[in-house]
């Protein structure tokens, strides 16, 4: 295992310390329990946003905190979901009295941490509420397995409702927010190698020189199906077709119920795409895929978006949500509305994405 | 009977033997998982180590509690929150308690599976740790009702536990990260079933360790 | 080799109407010559900089060029320098009439290529005028080599550039504003990786499970030393020592002199560092490695510079300078004066690097 | 007399030859460099072979002039400005010929040359081109000024080019990408300097085979 890196134990906490050491302005670093807030935060009167996850998907989600999107962030270990203590102690850090959305990927350590943490932080007298995102189309079922991964639309999301609470949408509102954002954002990713975690320092899984993985997860998990290596385009028609073939996907998801003061099931059915519907269209690096490629595929996925009748009115291309030094990309495409459009437009300043201000 | 230096000693041997089987655990989850269970669980039954000394002398529930908390905000992914929740529920129903009988015991298994059950979701067949935790529950409590002694009622649970283990090999994972994998999952063994196993298994030896 | 890519030929094309596709609204590209070039170009009486090299540096310089930084960049095959006749299309692209600056760096071919591209633009009547960018400390002698390669300072003199043009800054004022930027900043870099040509298809160069190349050339240039794999804050200090133990680099380079209306050797010294200097750091990835190993690196940078009574007053951390899918990072000090600081933080808006706007 | 048919003869052989070379020249780059002279030079000599048949009748002049922009603008890299130049220089000297004494062909190695070094600014012994066309250059010359006839001359030319090319081997690299090898530059022949060999080869080929 090659990195610049001391030891696997001191690699999340060396790193945060380096950015926010590098980023004073924007943000703030608190270790024990870890987490990465606003430097300015709270903010009065504003819902604040807090998200978190296994380390190891960097920018994400420590980059994306600052003005316009993110209040806190809660990193794991790498790959490891973090813990409902570091949770419940950036709630208390970034609550601005009107509320917290915790936006959660759908790994089961995840969603079970962040539940605990919602548990904790109501008891607490904070109002918070949790929204799931789970888009990776990779996953076919949900009945018989914990359901669709969270990818790509939680990039999206975060900046989205980052805008809405910047604007003064109530939690609720952005909690429906979010949750619309989940039902019309669909990703896939494929791996052209695998990674290494650190502690274990062995790569997670072996791939042939001429294999990719279709449908590969952000730690490793394992696709759709290994195929033979093929060219830049064959493989962007191939996620680009499981992207716009997906649909009707319904699942169950937890959501606090506010009124009835505790967790309930609910229905969740995704929304459908038709032609002439506008999108923004994510292109992203595993990490150890440079943004030439990130282009060219953009380029094959854009000609076939312009076929099919489907618009790309935006678009994100780069190492957003990585795997450590995995190789390969992923795509998401997110069919927006009006007020989606306008949110994402909105200015926002983070380590990691920045415009308009 | 099991004392409270007995639960206190059960907790140090579990920790020692998570440590132990650290690269076999991480084994496990690398089939099917992510390759970490090993890792996430000795951080956590290290940090549990470091603070059992403080908690000579402290009731049981005290202890069980205390223990949750190091878990829950030490071991993260999966396993965090499920060890955390069954140990907060261990502690819930051993309020005031300074020694478990087998009845009392019976009633903890119960109420940590419970616990389990309600923050995973996840059903027997489904390829976790209830698979094992689930078998041994129900044999436990039969075998009280049978007025059988603790460690014998807790050698039977132990076997049923290494049964339900065995039993999740075949089986094609739904819950957890493993569900990703699908039929590929079938062949290996429960990461997280396994330190389950080895939690019933350290508490039979140490409470048929200390009546020799 | 495994990359999103179809065919080596179409490798570059393909990624730059790619990178168009994605910002129709800052750039344009042109091809058979291929160029670069800001979508409103040109600004009337504002001096144009261009920039250009091989390709497999993205980011650089394509990603550079928008309000602020570039007005044009001339991507060449991968590793390989562009030819005079895109530089000589890009330059009359561009022209608004108050002249071009190329901005070149330090290797044979570049060089050359700008030189004849300089005589061709001045020779249609464009006044153009090319500085040299040579910051990499890794080459020692300048007498018995080609001399220092361009790395890092080159994006950091193409921000401070850009901006001095978008405030109306004269041609000879730019030149000179960029020759002292590449006098006050120092690079160098580390690989952990090689990296693959596509035309080639094999690495560039072979390096052991445990070693790692120090001072290597963004091309796969053999650096100055092959060491064993090390921990990041040991190679991060192995750098740092580098650069500052770095002086009196002395080196003949030429530049264009107006009077006399032909090539001049100019003598050229490093400017010296010290103590209370305040300092721009920037942390690159070579491609494959990510953000977090980079700010692992940016801690102890950080630690080390205060350390020395070095101020760090603004940094970049990023892949903006890549080798392909190469692992490894370079770090670039840029000293800066009142002047470059204020050009610095002025706004930019280019596909890859962009705030105040 | 070379005369214009056996230009374009032989910048046909040299393209031929270029592209025959091709994973040969881009190896020795590969060793000291960054491995693309074979590539870089066979889309240039490419891009001249597709531009050749529209020169037949041109005046040798135009043909150069013709050939060194089609080099400039697609070889890149280092090679693209010096054979670019050295055509360049070529046409200066030509101008209104139809056919080349032995004489102009000197005249037309020297400029040639010329414009390499102010280009480039390499000195004989850096381990470039140089090395090879310098002393091919000096023994025309002198093969020319005692009288010796073209073919003659050109076979000398190239026995000294081989003999220069042969010489880059144990030098350091002090120009070009190879000169940050240092001291590793030692035991590699120069890339360019093999290429610009192949140049002078090819004429000699093309120009004695004409006279048989
Ligand atoms: N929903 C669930 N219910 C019960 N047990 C679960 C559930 N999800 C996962 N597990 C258990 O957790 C184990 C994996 O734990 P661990 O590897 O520590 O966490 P993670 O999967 O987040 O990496 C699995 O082997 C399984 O026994
Ligand atoms: N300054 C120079 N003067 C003369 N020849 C040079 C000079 N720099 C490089 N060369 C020649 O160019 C050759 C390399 O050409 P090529 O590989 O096509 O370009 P690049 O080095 O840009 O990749 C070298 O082998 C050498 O003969
Ligand atoms: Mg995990
Ligand atoms: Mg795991
Ligand atoms: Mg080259
Ligand atoms: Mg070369």
């Amino acid at each position: 295992m090659k990195k610049l890196i001391n030891t696997p134990e001191d690699f999340v906490k060396e790193s945060l310390a380096g950015m926010a050491a590098a980023h004073t302005d924007l943000i703030k670093v608190n270790f024990d329990p870890t987490f990465v807030y606003r430097a300015d935060a709270p903010t009065q009167g504003k819902v604040a946003i807090i998200s978190g996850g296994g380390s190891g998907h960097e920018p994400m989600h420590a980059g994306f905190v600052g003005m316009g999107m993110l209040d806190a962030a809660c990193p794991g270990e790498v790959f490891t979901s973090p813990t409902p203590d570091q949770m419940l102690a950036a709630a208390q850090q970034v609550d601005g009295g009107a509320g917290i959305l915790y936006i959660v990927k759908n790994y089961s350590g995840d969603v079970m941490n962040f539940e605990m943490a919602t548990e904790l932080a109501r008891s607490e007298g904070i109002r918070t509420l949790s929204i799931i995102i789970d888009d990776d189309v990779a996953v076919k079922d949900s009945l018989y397995t914990q359901g669709r991964r969270g990818v790509g639309t939680t990039v999206l999301a975060e900046k989205i409702c980052g805008a809405a609470a910047a604007q003064g949408y109530s939690l609720r509102e952005i909690a429906n927010l979010c949750r619309r954002v989940n039902l019309q954002g669909r990703s896939v990713g494929v791996a052209l190698s695998s990674c290494t975690v650190p502690a274990k320092g062995t790569p997670t899984f072996a791939l042939g020189d001429q294999e990719i993985e279709l449908g590969i997860g952000i730690h490793g998990e394992p696709g759709r199906e290994r195929v033979s290596l093929r060219s830049g385009d064959e493989i962007t028609e191939i996620l680009w077709r499981t992207l716009i073939s997906d649909t009707d996907y319904s699942r169950t998801v937890r959501e606090w119920n506010e009124s009835r003061e505790e967790w309930e099931d609910v229905q969740l059915l995704n929304k459908p795409w038709e032609k002439g519907d506008r999108f923004l269209a994510f292109v992203n690096s595993m990490g150890g895929t440079p943004i030439s490629e990130l282009y060219l595929v953009y380029r094959k996925l854009a000609e076939l978006c312009e076929m099919e009748g489907l618009q790309i009115v935006r678009n994100l291309i780069g190492p957003y949500m990585t795997s450590l030094e995995m190789q390969g990309c992923s795509m998401t495409l997110l069919k927006l509305d009006e007020e989606m459009l306008r949110l994402w437009d909105a200015p926002v300043k983070t380590a990691s994405l920045r415009w308009g201000v | 009977m099991v004392t409270q230096v007995q639960i206190i000693e059960w907790l140090k041997v579990f920790a020692f033997v998570i440590g132990h089987h650290k690269e076999e655990l991480t084994e496990l989850d690398a089939a099917i998982g992510d390759a970490d269970h090993g890792i996430n669980m000795d951080r956590g039954w290290k940090k549990v180590s470091g603070i059992l000394p403080s908690l000579e002398g402290k009731d049981i529930s005290s202890i069980f509690k205390t223990v949750s908390m190091a878990l829950i905000s030490s071991v993260g992914g999966a396993s965090g929150p499920l060890y955390g929740t069954w140990f907060l529920r261990a502690s819930s129903v051993t309020v005031g308690k300074g020694e478990l009988t087998a009845r009392d015991l019976s009633e903890v298994l119960q109420a940590g599976l419970n616990g389990i059950l309600e923050r995973g979701k996840a059903q027997i067949g489904d390829k976790t740790m209830v698979d094992v935790l689930s078998p041994a529950v129900s044999v436990f409590e039969q075998a009280v009702n049978e007025n059988k002694d603790t460690v014998l009622a807790l050698g039977l649970a132990v076997t049923a536990a290494e049964g339900g283990l065995k039993d999740t090999i075949p089986m094609v994972a739904k819950k957890g990260r493993a569900s990703y994998l699908g039929d590929r999952s079938i062949g290996h063994q429960d990461p997280g079933g396994t330190s389950a196993y080895w939690m019933l298994r350290s508490l039979y030896e140490v409470v048929k360790g200390s009546q020799i």
